[in-house]
């Protein structure tokens, strides 16, 4: 089950999609905690990548390119440097490949990961993103390990980036402006762990049809 | 939402050009980074550069205290976010002669991360810069997490006093420590009394019901500490006051720099009404009153509240604190 | 009222307490009027005084123009309400050294009633006094009837301007012809957004639905001219300049100086939004702009608006705005 | 029909009364075309007034300098030298008069209405307090004039001072904050016409109760 990174652009495509989509919830979901302004940030930034990759004819890992420039360039915020390393990562551990499978996807996930934790010190617990993509992560780890399909590793990791979604709720906010909240964060899902989610979310589904439709 | 604003999405591109129109006369915007506001004979010879930046609807704050012998380039962002990397590594270079720029900002996560990444960039780049992060106010993390706390109004001392070390010829070293100096000895707190609204957004990101209060609240509306009940303007006043003196501790009297800011819509007439209260509150603390700024210094868009930024001063501070200089925000005259 | 007030019915005295407390560097009340503030070295041996005053609740001005080269005292009214005769009176007296003392003020019927009053008492005193009435309001009255008109936030050049000749050594008549000279080439007008609230009604003065402006509005809540669909930034920074120009109707391009004041909850965010486009209309005219003051000069308590001013400027006006003062509203420095 | 200056205190008394507790009737009045501080104004200077009075044993025409005396020195606006220089007019023509009568009430009504007039060029049919004050004292003028009884030409003042305050709502403001309104005040009833009506009521009613009681 493998796709060519040409084929890969929808997964850019779609992870565009989803952010943009979302706008108004995202940034919903940051005023209750934050200051109510995440999926404006992010809307713009993926608004900008999406004008830059239109017309042109990229390859997935060139997509996610434009993502993480766009990002570190224009938008600053925490999300500027955030997502823009963490594309990065998707970006560099794919450059080479002109098939992706289920081990560049693991070798994209890891990478995406360590370009983040580089310039945050938060850790799993603090209520960012973090809590969805570290477990999100590790869950396609242990199912690539036991060899099971693309898709299961995929689902496996939604079903626990899911469950480390939900578990922001139960957290007392450690970065970042929620913060200051303290215990008030409590009962309020995190929304940059909510934007982490609908990307993994989008990067698998879209994956998903792409390997379902060829097999 | 009753705003003068255009097309909400582009207000930042709008406010910096109109912003660069009304003080042409030293001021201009980089050639390298429409997000990139400097003085206009920066970098200047000989002189550490002063480099600035954080995020849009703080007006005055940032791109105010760019000019004569404070700022020499800010990086500006969205309203409310962080500026990109991008920015600060190009106000960076605006603003290095050689001799290293100095990079005073307000600690919050975006701003860290971002000047981070400047940093080292610039740093490829052979420039030399360090940093010094405003983290005057109190609310924004508990005394035992003080490293976590933002940096507010208290940021303009840590300008002033940095940019007139430069202007006299401080090293790059000079300047950072009269910078931490500036910033370890400055307290500030926040009173809330209604929301603020990001034009992009269209309705206020919180709520602060009529007749109530929010003490500590953040400059973007984050929340605050606790909800009281509004009190009179000497009762607030002086519960601030009090609180910005019991982190401080001190051990006696001091003299004092009062720094009281409207954060957006708060008339004039209420921080004078203010004022009386709170220098009553350090006077009987036998605390001296020394310099006194009273005025729209660090916003927080459409917010109703106020800001009051104290510092403990010595003999280098409050010379700095006099010594001449001309921005936007604030003009000191020789006296 | 979500206000940070104490007693409303005693909220100037509160202003003035605040006040003088602030600036005491410079200014101190009058030992014989609670309603006067002065500059501490006023009278000056051999310079002409210059007093202004007006209601509360405009702040900075009126209070906030007395200082170096600009206001020596002013009679400090309550909210919205002229100075009685008395306070005048006082002022007067405490701005004279023997060389006469010039009144300039913005001709509400109060004002010219107990400036008149207060002029005769000082008259009978043996103290000269001349005065000029700042009527800039274009809104507040049509050019035909233009001496009816009220005086806002050009008073600040009358002032100034007037405030300059006098600390150059000028004579009460070079004062006064200045100041009148000032006023004469000043137009102003105002668009609200939002009501105000005098502290002691407790409710807004009148309503400006949601998605509506008030193009006119009055210092005091007045109603304008017209009332219309909120437009754009943009759009209401051309119509306003379009109605000065209009009303100055100049024959050639000018040297033109603008004042854009905040009326007491706008954003200073807003401000410079604005400003883009008010500069744009004037230089599609061929208009030089020369001096910009962009802030909050002359302010409607918690009112949601704007005023722009523009003033026809010859070399001799340029050259007083430009010269030094120090004052808390204004600081010039030498450039 | 006449009562001593001494007991004439009681009017002082009734205009201080019926001013303060019209305070927010008078701003609400004042607020359809004008600042809506009127009541504000008026009341906060007759209260002081009040204070001034209370204790000290003055009579009618000391009354009225204290309260011409409070509003020039403390008040301010428009009321201030306005209603100012009314009460130093009533006070002046009572000053050296041991026993008020109709002749001694007619000479304070002209002598008011004649130091309003120096101060102010408004006229009849300016929407102010003139619109009231001056159909009123000539009604009261021409009463006298045909021997009929103080409390006749009071009365016949009244009806007077009611219409002309009716009036003032068919008008166009011509001076004072309403100027601007221009025909947008029309349909409004003006706030110093009202003040200045309710003035003259306080005075009638009270001067007719000392002259009925004396009777
Ligand atoms: N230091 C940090 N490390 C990791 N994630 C962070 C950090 N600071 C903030 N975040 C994440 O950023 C989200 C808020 O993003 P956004 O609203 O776009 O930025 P801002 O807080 O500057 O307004 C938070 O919900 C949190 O998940
Ligand atoms: N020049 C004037 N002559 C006579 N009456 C005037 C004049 N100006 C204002 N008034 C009266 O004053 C009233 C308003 O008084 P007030 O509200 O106390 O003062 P202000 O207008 O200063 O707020 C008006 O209704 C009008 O009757
Ligand atoms: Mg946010
Ligand atoms: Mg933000
Ligand atoms: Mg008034
Ligand atoms: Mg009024």
């Amino acid at each position: 089950m493998r796709f060519s990174n040409k084929e890969g652009i929808t997964v850019v495509h779609a992870i565009i999609e989803e952010i943009v989509s979302n706008r108004d919830y995202l940034s919903k979901v940051d005023a209750a905690v934050g200051d109510g302004d995440h999926g404006i940030n992010m809307s713009k930034g993926f608004n900008m990548a999406d004008k830059e990759i239109a017309g042109s004819d990229l390859n997935m890992n060139e997509g996610f390119l434009v993502i993480s420039k766009t990002l570190i360039s224009k938008i600053g915020g925490s999300m500027g440097p955030l997502y823009g390393n963490f594309f990065r990562g998707l970006s560099v551990a794919s450059k080479e490949k002109e098939m992706i499978d289920s081990s560049v996807i693991l070798e994209m996930l890891k990478k995406a990961y360590s370009n983040i934790t580089l310039i945050t010190d938060a850790s799993e617990g603090d209520k960012t993103l973090i809590d969805v993509l570290s477990p999100a992560i590790t869950a396609y780890k242990i199912n690539y390990k036991n060899d099971h399909s693309l898709p299961d590793c995929l689902n496996e990791m939604m079903a626990k980036a899911k469950e480390g979604l939900e578990n922001t709720k139960n957290m007392t906010a450690k970065v970042g402006r929620g913060s200051r909240l303290g215990d008030r964060t409590l009962g309020h899902q995190d929304a940059g762990a909510t934007s982490c989610y609908l990307i993994l979310k989008a990067f698998s589904s879209s994956i998903t049809k792409i390997v379902n439709a060829e097999s | 939402m009753q705003r003068f604003i255009n097309n909400p999405e582009f207000i930042v591109d709008d406010l910096i050009k109109g912003y660069v129109k009304a003080y042409k006369g030293f001021i201009e915007k980089s050639a390298n980074n429409d997000r990139v506001v400097k003085r206009k004979n920066s970098p200047e010879t000989g002189k550490v550069g002063i480099v600035t930046g954080g995020g849009s609807g703080h007006e005055p704050a940032f791109l105010g205290y760019v000019g004569e012998n404070m700022v020499d380039a800010v990086a500006v962002g969205e309203v409310f976010a962080s500026p990109p990397a991008e920015a600060f590594y190009d106000a960076i270079l605006e603003a290095d002669s050689g001799e290293g720029v100095a990079c005073l900002f307000g600690n919050y996560a975006g701003d860290n991360m971002n000047v981070k990444m400047a940093i080292q960039m610039a740093e490829e780049e052979g420039v030399n810069v360090k940093f010094v992060t405003a983290k005057d106010d109190i609310a924004s993390s508990p005394k035992e997490t003080r490293h976590r706390r933002h940096g507010i109004a208290g940021g303009v001392y840590m300008w002033k006093a940095g940019g007139a070390k430069a202007a006299l010829g401080g090293t790059l070293d000079d300047v950072i420590a009269v910078a931490q100096k500036a910033a370890d000895n400055t307290r500030s707190i926040c009173v809330g009394l209604s929301s603020c609204t990001i034009p992009a957004a269209g309705t206020p990101n919180f709520e602060i019901e009529e007749g109530m209060m929010e003490i500590g609240i953040g400059h973007h509306g984050e929340p605050g500490i606790r909800v009281e009940k509004l009190k009179s303007a000497a009762e607030i006043a002086a519960m601030m006051t009090d609180a910005l003196l019991d982190d401080f501790a001190f051990d006696r009297e001091q003299n004092i720099a009062v720094l009281l800011s409207g954060l957006g819509s708060t008339p004039k007439m209420e921080l004078y009404v203010l004022y009386d209260a709170i220098e009553e509150v350090l006077k009987k603390q036998n605390h001296r009153v020394e310099v006194v700024l009273i005025g729209d210094y660090a916003t927080s868009l459409d917010m109703n509240g106020i800001s009051l930024s104290l510092m403990k001063l010595d003999n280098e501070l409050k010379e700095l604190l006099a010594y001449p200089a001309k921005t936007s925000g604030l003009t000191i005259i020789r006296s």
